[in-house]
C-alpha cells in the first residue's frame, strides 16, 4: 500500500500528509506536480496549501498541471483520490467533484478545530458509522461550498456528501454548523462513483496524539483497508 | 498590441460574500441609499494583434472565469 | 573611466535630502576621493542610513552578551543560530515593519513577515514558526481597528500561505500607539547544524545570480521624488512607497533555496532587505573581503525607463541573490526553473575589493565595496533622564481608593478578563494557520507555543522541542526603562518555562522613538541596559535584533518597547505543559510571593485610567531559580498545569487557567495584603501550578532546593473560581467577558468608518 | 433604482501577482500572444435614484477601494 502526495508550486501540506501516513504505518512518496507517471501509487492525496498562490481562484491554475490528466485517468479507474482543502478546491475546479468553494461568509480565513459528522455515504474512505462526530481542524480562507439546487439534489439523492459540520453532540445549529457558509453544512463530498473523496478540514493534522489528537486517522485508515481488501 | 477588457461576476442566484459585506458596511457607514454591491473581477488583457474574441472567449472558459459559478463579458477597447 | 559624477553644488544638496548629515556626505567624498555619482550617493545614503548602519545604536548594542555554547551564529549575519541538540540547530530573528504598516497595514505587515523569513532561509534553515508582536492604540477609534484587521490579515495571510505557522503572538493596546503602531515579526528556522549557510562572497571569477521577484520601483520612497524632479524633465507622480507581497512567489524562493543549498550548488545566499541589492551585495562582499561587478541593466525590471540607482536600492519583494561557481550555474538555474521562478546573471566576483554598478557599458558607480556595510560612522547620541520620570514614579498606588467587597472586586476581575490588553487573543490566531507542518504540540493561547523538532514528512524527527514566546509591556518600559526591559526578558523565560522549556537564547526587536533626542535615547540606553542584564544574569545570549528608531508621531515617542523573542529548548517534547487546569481535586499552587505592587498595571489603567508608579521590581537571581524550578518540575512529570502571573495579576492568571481547562477553583487568600493588591498585582516572579494532592510534598522540596517560595492556595474543581472571602465568578462570567472582547471591538462597532480611517 | 460601475485596479508601480501568475498560466496553456494580465476589481452598485456621483466617490475613498495603493474609475450605468 502506497499513497502519492501531489506537490503542486505552492502546496504546503504535502508532508505533513505524508508524516501522518507514515505515522498510521503506511508507505508514502511525493508526486511532483510536472510528472505524469502514477504507477506505484494505489492512492492519490492532493493535499493543502495554496497552488499558484489560490490566484484568479483557488485550484483554477493548479488543475492544468501536468499530473492531472494522470490523476482523472486515476478517478476514472475507480482507484481512491482524496483531496484536501487546496485539493478539495483543485478538484472542483478539475470538475471531478461538482461545485465550487466561495470565500468564508465571514471574509477570514479559520484555522480552528471543529465538529464533523460522518454522513451515510457511497464513499468508503471514511471507516466510521454514519453519525459519528468527528473532531478535525479546518484551515482555509475558501471552504463555503456550493453548487446549484439541482446537483445537491443529485448529491443528497445519490448519498455523495460524506461530512457535514455539526455542533459536538452531532446536531446541526438552528442557522447551519458551518463556520465558513458552506452550503448544507457541507465540509466534504464524493463523486458518483464514491471513490474520489473531497473535504475541506485536514484530517492529517489529527493522526499523532503529541500534535492534536487521532481522529484523522480514519480518513486513512479506511483507503489502506480498501486497497489491502482489492489486493487479496 | 490588442487590448481586451473581460469582466467577471458570479451567476445569478450564487452569494457573494464580499459584495454582501462591502454592502452591509457601507449601510452601517451611513450610505442608507445602498441597496446592493457586487464585487466581480476587472480583467484587462493585452495580447498581440489580430488575436481573435474567440481565442479570449477560450482563456476565460478555461482559466479566468469558473463557468460554475461565474459569468463573464469580453469587451475590445482597442490597441494599447 | 566614464563615471559621471555629481556637480559640486547638487551633491550635498541631495546627499541631506538623502538623509545624509553633512559630515556623512564628506566622509563619502574623502573615501572616494571625488564628488559622488547619483547611484553612489544613493547607495551610501541608504547603506548609512540609521535602518542600515545601527549609527545610533551600535556602540549600546555591545552590551549584550552574545556568545554561548549553544550559540552557532551570534549578531552580524542574516539571523543568529543556536544549537538545539542531536545535530539540529534553530535560526531566529525578530524585525519590525512598523512604518509601512502605518500606510497600508496588510501590506506592511505581510511584507515584514516575508522579509523576516527570508533572513531566515538565506542561513540555510526551513522556517518553521513565526510570532508577531502588535502594538496599536485604543480601538475604539476606527483608524486602529482598521489597521489592526488589516495588519492580523495581512500577517496571516503572507504566512498561511507559505505553509509557515504563526504559533504565538502578543498584542497590546494603548493611547501611545495610536500615532505609531507597532509590528514586529519573528521568524524561526530548523536546520541541521552542517547545512548552516552565511552570506559571504567568494571567489573571484564567481557570478552573482539573481533569483525570483522582477525588480520595480517600490519602496524607493519619498526621496526618489525629488531626485526625479531635479534630474527628470518631467516629474512623475509621487508614487506610492507600499509594496505589495507575493506570498507564492516566496514559497517558491524558499524551496527552490533550500534545494539549491542541499546539492550544494551555491557559493553564498543573501536576501534583498532593506536597501535592496545595495545592501545584500555589499554586506556578502565585505564578508568575504572580494569586490564586485554588477550590470544594473541585467537586472530583470518591471517598470519602464528606470535609472540605475533606482534598481541597485529598490526594495521589491521575493528577490534572493546567490553567488555561484561558472560550473554550477546551468545546474542552479535548472532548479530555478522546476520551481518557476526567474533566476538572472547580474554580474560576478572580482578581487578588486570594489563595488562596481554598471549600466550596460556605462559605469554608474565604483566605490570600496567594505565601505558601504563598515564605514558609516557610528554616534555617542546624548542621553538625559527624561523629567516625566520622576513624578510618574512617585505616584503611589496603594493612596488610592481601591474595591475591598467582594462584589466590586468580582465585578473588576471580569471588567479585567474583558479588558483590550488581557483578553482571549482567539480572534488573532484563529485567522493564522498555527498547526501547519503538524509540529505545533502546545498552540497559541497557553504561556509559549511548542514545537516538535524534526523534518516533518521529509526527513529524521527527533525527541525534542522548541518553546517560544515574545513579550513586552510597554508601560512599565515608559515608567523605569531599565526594569521593564528586565521585565520583558522575564516574562519570556518564565512563558517559555511554564510550557517546559530552558530559555536558550534570545533575538530582540528594540522600538523607541527618535535617537537624536537625548530623552529617547537615554530610554533606549536603559532599555538595553536592563536588557543585557538580564541575558548576562541568565547566562543566555542575544543572539540576532533589530533596532526601530523614530517610531513617533507628532514629536510624542511610543512607549520605549523593547520586544524580546525567546527561545527554549526541551529534551523531551513530551515533556511540555499547559497552563489549562486539568483535573477536579488537583493542588493549585503559588510559587514566588505577591507584594502591594499596582504602579503601571492592567489594574491601574482599567479602574483609575492611569499609567503611573514604580513597575514591579525584579528579582533575576529568584527568576532565574523559578524558572529553573518550574522547567525541573515540569520534567519529573508532577506538573498539571503551569501559568505564569502576568497583566492583570494572581486573580487573572487563576482565571486564565480556569477558562482553558473548563474547570472551576477554589483558592484562599492570604488575607496580608489589601484585597485589590493581593488580586490584581503584577508582582514578578510568580507562577501557579498544579499537581495531583499526593505530589504536593514533592513539589514543596522540589522548591525548597531553589529557594523558591512555594504555598498550596486551593484547590481545581467546580464551575466558578471562589477566592474566598474576595471574589466568586462563574467559569461562564468568565468566559463571556474573556472571549469575545476583541471580535466585539473590531465588528461590533460601526467598522470602517468616515475620513478618521485615512487620516494621519 | 440607479446603478454604478466601478473598476479598481492598483496604481501604476505597485506589483500585482495575480495578474502575474495569470500572464504566466496562460503563456503556459499555449497562450503565447498574451502579453500582460492586471486582475482589479469590478464593482457593480446599486442605489438610490438621484445618489451623486459624488457620494459614490466618497463610499470608493472610505471602502470600496484603498487608496493608498488602488486607483479606480466610476461609470453611470443608468437605472436599474
Ligand atoms: N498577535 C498574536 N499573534 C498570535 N498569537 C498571539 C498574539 N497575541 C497573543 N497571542 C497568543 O495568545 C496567548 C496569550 O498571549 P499573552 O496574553 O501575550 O500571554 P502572556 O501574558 O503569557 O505573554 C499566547 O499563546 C500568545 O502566543
Ligand atoms: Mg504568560
Amino acid at each position: 500500500m502506497r499513497f502519492g502526495v501531489v506537490i503542486f508550486p505552492g502546496s504546503n501540506c504535502e508532508q505533513d500528509v505524508i508524516h501522518a501516513v507514515n505515522h498510521l504505518g503506511h508507505e508514502a512518496g511525493y508526486i511532483w506536480h510536472g510528472d505524469t507517471d502514477l504507477s506505484g501509487f494505489d492512492a492519490i492525496v492532493l493535499p493543502g496549501g495554496f497552488a499558484y498562490g489560490d490566484y484568479i481562484r483557488c485550484g483554477a491554475v493548479a488543475r492544468f498541471s501536468p499530473v492531472m490528466a494522470e490523476v482523472v485517468r486515476f478517478a476514472e479507474a475507480g482507484k481512491p483520490i482524496i483531496g484536501i482543502c487546496n485539493g478539495f478546491q483543485i478538484l472542483a475546479e478539475a470538475h471531478l467533484l461538482p461545485g465550487a468553494l466561495l470565500r468564508n461568509v465571514g471574509l477570514k480565513f479559520l484555522c480552528k478545530t471543529v465538529s464533523l459528522r460522518a454522513e451515510e455515504s457511497i464513499c468508503d474512505w471514511l471507516d466510521v458509522p454514519a453519525g459519528t462526530v468527528l473532531r478535525v481542524p479546518i484551515n482555509h480562507n475558501e471552504g463555503n461550498y456550493i453548487c446549484d439546487a439541482e446537483t445537491l439534489e443529485r448529491l443528497k439523492a445519490n448519498s455523495q456528501i460524506v461530512l457535514r459540520y455539526c455542533e459536538s453532540d452531532g446536531s446541526t445549529a438552528p442557522g447551519g454548523s458551518a463556520p465558513n457558509g458552506a452550503l448544507d453544512d457541507i465540509a466534504g463530498i464524493c463523486n458518483e462513483r464514491g471513490n474520489v473523496f473531497g473535504l475541506m478540514p485536514h484530517p492529517e493534522r489529527v493522526v499523532d496524539p503529541l500534535s492534536g489528537g487521532t481522529d484523522g486517522a480514519v480518513f486513512f485508515t479506511a483507503i489502506a483497508k480498501h486497497v489491502a481488501e482489492v489486493a487479496s | 498590441m490588442a487590448r481586451f477588457e473581460i469582466y467577471v461576476t458570479y451567476k445569478k442566484g450564487i452569494f457573494d460574500p464580499p459584495g454582501a459585506t462591502a454592502e452591509r458596511a457601507l449601510q452601517n457607514l451611513g450610505y442608507s441609499e445602498v441597496a446592493q454591491v457586487k464585487i466581480g473581477k476587472y480583467i484587462q488583457l493585452e495580447v498581440a494583434d489580430g488575436t481573435s474574441a474567440a481565442r479570449i472567449r477560450e482563456m476565460c472558459d478555461k482559466l479566468l472565469a469558473n463557468p460554475v459559478i461565474e459569468d463573464y463579458r469580453i469587451e475590445t477597447v482597442g490597441e494599447a | 573611466m566614464t563615471l559621471e559624477t555629481l556637480s559640486p553644488e547638487l551633491a550635498p544638496k541631495l546627499a541631506v535630502e538623502l538623509g545624509l548629515k553633512h559630515d556623512e556626505y564628506e566622509k563619502v567624498v574623502e573615501i572616494l576621493g571625488r564628488i559622488p555619482s547619483v547611484t553612489e550617493l544613493y547607495m551610501y545614503s541608504l547603506m548609512w542610513s540609521e535602518h542600515c548602519s545601527y549609527k545610533h545604536s551600535r556602540k549600546a548594542l555591545r552590551m549584550f552578551p552574545t556568545s554561548g555554547d549553544a550559540v552557532l551564529q551570534g549578531p552580524g549575519e542574516n539571523a543568529g543560530v543556536i544549537r538545539v541538540g542531536d545535530g539540529w540547530a534553530v535560526a531566529f530573528k525578530m524585525e519590525s515593519h512598523n512604518h509601512p504598516s502605518a500606510i497600508e497595514p496588510y501590506q506592511g505587515a505581510a511584507t515584514g513577515v516575508g522579509g523576516i523569513i527570508r533572513d531566515i532561509f538565506t542561513m540555510g534553515a526551513r522556517p518553521i514558526a513565526s510570532l508577531d508582536s502588535l502594538r496599536f492604540g485604543t480601538l475604539d477609534k476606527p483608524r486602529q481597528r482598521y489597521l489592526f484587521e488589516g495588519a492580523v490579515a495581512g500577517i496571516g495571510g503572507y504566512g498561511n500561505c507559505l505553509g509557515v505557522p504563526t504559533v504565538g503572538g502578543e498584542v497590546y493596546f494603548d493611547e501611545a500607539y495610536e500615532g505609531n503602531c507597532l509590528i514586529n515579526a519573528m521568524s524561526i528556522g530548523l536546520m541541521r547544524e552542517e547545512n548552516l549557510t552565511r552570506a559571504v562572497g567568494s571567489g573571484p571569477g564567481n557570478l552573482v545570480l539573481l533569483i525570483g521577484s522582477t525588480t520595480g520601483r517600490d519602496g524607493i520612497g519619498g526621496a526618489s521624488t525629488l531626485a526625479s524632479q531635479e534630474f527628470d524633465e518631467k516629474a512623475e507622480d509621487k508614487r506610492p512607497s507600499v509594496q505589495v507581497g507575493d506570498p507564492f512567489e516566496e514559497k517558491l524562493l524558499i524551496e527552490a533555496c533550500l534545494e539549491l543549498l542541499a546539492n550544494g550548488l551555491l557559493v553564498a545566499l543573501g536576501d534583498c532587505g532593506a536597501a535592496g541589492l545595495t545592501s545584500s551585495i555589499s554586506e556578502m562582499a565585505s564578508r568575504g573581503g572580494v569586490g564586485v561587478d554588477i550590470d544594473a541593466a541585467a537586472v530583470p525590471q518591471r517598470e519602464d525607463a528606470m535609472k540605475a540607482f533606482e534598481i541597485m536600492v529598490s526594495e521589491s519583494q521575493e528577490r534572493m541573490v546567490a553567488v555561484v561557481t561558472p560550473e554550477d550555474l546551468e545546474a542552479a538555474q535548472a532548479v530555478c526553473a522546476k520551481w518557476g521562478l526567474r533566476s538572472t546573471v547580474i554580474g560576478r566576483i572580482t578581487d578588486t575589493g570594489r563595488f562596481v554598478v554598471r549600466m550596460g557599458e556605462e559605469v554608474v558607480a565604483d566605490m570600496p565595496a567594505a565601505t558601504l556595510a563598515h564605514d558609516a560612522p557610528l554616534y555617542d547620541p546624548a542621553m538625559e533622564r527624561p523629567a516625566y520620570l520622576d513624578e510618574a514614579q512617585a505616584f503611589d498606588p496603594m493612596a488610592l481608593g481601591h474595591p475591598t467587597t467582594p462584589e466590586a472586586l468580582s465585578a473588576m476581575l471580569l471588567e479585567l478578563l474583558a479588558s483590550p490588553n488581557i483578553c482571549s487573543r482567539r480572534w488573532i490566531w484563529e485567522q493564522y494557520d498555527h498547526q501547519v507542518m503538524v509540529n505545533t504540540v502546545v498552540l497559541p493561547g497557553s504561556d509559549a507555543a511548542v514545537l516538535r523538532v524534526g523534518d516533518t514528512g521529509r526527513g529524521e524527527m527527533s525527541e525534542r522541542g522548541i518553546a517560544v514566546s515574545s513579550d513586552c509591556n510597554g508601560r512599565y518600559c515608559y515608567l523605569d526603562p531599565y526594569t521593564g526591559a528586565q521585565i520583558a526578558f522575564a516574562e519570556a523565560a518564565r512563558n517559555v518555562a511554564c510550557s517546559g522549556g530552558r530559555a536558550a537564547a534570545i533575538t530582540d526587536c528594540l522600538n523607541f522613538g527618535n535617537p537624536e533626542k537625548p530623552e529617547v535615547f537615554w530610554t533606549f540606553y536603559e532599555s538595553v541596559r536592563g536588557l543585557a542584564d538580564a541575558c548576562t544574569a541568565f547566562g543566555v545570549p542575544v543572539i540576532s535584533g533589530n533596532v526601530s528608531f523614530y517610531n513617533e508621531s507628532f514629536g510624542q515617542p511610543i512607549y520605549p518597547t523593547p520586544t524580546v523573542g525567546l527561545v527554549g529548548l526541551l529534551d523531551r517534547v513530551e515533556d511540555h505543559c499547559t497552563m489549562a487546569f486539568k483535573q477536579q481535586g488537583d493542588a493549585i499552587v503559588l510559587l514566588g510571593r505577591t507584594k502591594a505592587e499596582l504602579g503601571g498595571s492592567e489594574y491601574l489603567k482599567v479602574a483609575h485610567g492611569l499609567v503611573a508608579g514604580k513597575p514591579p521590581k525584579v528579582d533575576l537571581v529568584d527568576e532565574r531559580l523559578l524558572t529553573d524550578l518550574v522547567v525541573t518540575a515540569i520534567r519529573t512529570g508532577i506538573v498539571r498545569s503551569a501559568h505564569d502571573c502576568s497583566e492583570g495579576g494572581l486573580a487573572v492568571a487563576l482565571a486564565e487557567c480556569c477558562i482553558a481547562g473548563g474547570i472551576g477553583a477554589k483558592v484562599d487568600a492570604e488575607g496580608k495584603l489589601p484585597p485589590a493588591a493581593e488580586l490584581f498585582s503584577e508582582s514578578q516572579g510568580r507562577v501557579v501550578l498544579t499537581v495531583a494532592a499526593e505530589h504536593y510534598d514533592a513539589l514543596k522540596t522540589l522548591s525548597a532546593t531553589h529557594a523558591t517560595p512555594c504555598t498550596r492556595i486551593g484547590t481545581v474543581g467546580g464551575d466558578r473560581l471562589a477566592i474566598s472571602g474576595l471574589a466568586d465568578v462563574s467559569l461562564a462570567d468568565m468566559r463571556a467577558a474573556y472571549e469575545p472582547t476583541l471580535e466585539r471591538l473590531v465588528h461590533g462597532a460601526d467598522t470602517l468608518q468616515s475620513e478618521e480611517l485615512t487620516e494621519g
